[in-house]
């Protein structure tokens, strides 16, 4: 069981900030695969994965890092700090 | 090394004043003010910064401490607000001091480079009563190449 | 432009914070300060500068605005001491205000490359009771020649 | 008649902040020519050129600038402000 967390726009179309999923995906990417597959909403959110970044634990990963042993996945657009 | 994210205002000018006494071995202070600006045509009202709670401060300390390091800085302060600004307001400050002025001004970039794309905020403007978030510019990203 | 040439101490926190106030197309705001800095053997204990009254508000007053023209800057000051001072006191400050941060940073970068080497100012060092005149930096004068 | 006007370790030099002179020679490098004849400290003050400063009526300048309708010459060192 993971904490799946989002940010911003991708909070805003997924329509909610927080959810505990179950899951067998062994990447980021394949996670992401398997929520796009569950609802529309996901799919759209993931739509352009160029504009998607993603943090595991609080820390910037790539598409094809290993999710085994995240405990919190963040999904979000390109920050824009400053 | 200071730290601070938070929703309330700071005071630029008292921080500056307090970042910058007391050193005998510093030759250089910088500090950089980003502010909430409205555009030619006046529309924007609000501008709203989210922030991830935690990875906001863990990935702040991590960019102050490599800018320390990098640039022989001999003090970082780093002060970013989240939630509902107005144009004028001030959103963020970072200060360096160092010996010299290049490390203190390299310094200062540096963090302002990475603050903008790496620590994770999201700015959204409401203009003319229309909310937008806004996108990160392409240039944005290319600054950290320099690095 | 606020630009003053004075023998009197500055308060850095309420020009920067003044500066910075009351803009809504400014997103930048960038301020440099130079403090009297002693070496590792603490040996200095009074630092002396020596301008050319007249001259120096003028050579001042053209860079600040070559830098205004040059990085399309809303605001710019310069604020220089003269006289006797100690380590720790700060010797003079700029700031700059832009709409973007590159442009803030380097307007503030371009007048302190030109203070250094061409506004008619003196340094002379009391070390160990031996007065010194500081000699200009090959590396000050290389700094020009990047604009 | 101009004047003259010395800072830092050229006024040092040369013993004084400021003086008139009477001269006919036709730039910068010609003027210090004359003073360093005149008498020693002012040999000793222009020994190098190089780190030799000049500015007239304000305004920097080189060497061979025409000192034709200057009111003030400026001699000095390296500046070092900041």
């Amino acid at each position: 069981m993971i904490e799946l967390v989002y940010f911003a726009w991708v909070r805003e179309r997924i329509g909610e900030a927080r959810e505990s999923h179950e899951t067998n995906a062994k990447t980021v990417r394949d996670l992401i695969e398997e929520l796009k597959q569950k609802e529309e909403r996901y799919a759209v959110a993931f739509s352009d994965l160029n504009t998607i970044r993603v943090a595991i634990d609080q820390d910037l990963v790539d598409m094809d890092s290993s999710i085994e042993n995240a405990k919190e996945v963040a999904f979000f657009p390109p920050m824009t700090g400053g | 090394m200071k730290i601070s994210v938070q929703a309330e205002p700071f005071d630029y000018g008292a921080l500056s004043n307090a970042f910058a006494q007391g050193h005998t071995h510093v030759g250089a202070v910088v500090t950089f003010c980003g502010i909430v600006r409205d555009d030619e045509l006046g529309g924007l009202s609000t501008m709203e910064i989210e922030h991830y709670p935690g990875m906001t401060e863990k990935a702040i300390k991590a960019h102050a401490q490599t800018a320390k390091d990098r640039f022989s800085l001999a003090e970082v302060l780093v002060i970013h607000r989240y939630g509902s600004l107005k144009p004028g307001e001030m959103i963020m400050m970072v200060a360096t001091a160092a010996p010299h002025r290049n490390d203190a001004f390299q310094g200062a970039e540096f963090l302002m480079d990475y603050l903008k794309s790496r620590a994770p905020f999201w700015k959204k403007e409401i203009v003319n009563g229309e909310p937008r978030w806004v996108d990160a510019k392409p240039e944005d990203e290319d600054a950290l190449s320099r690095w």
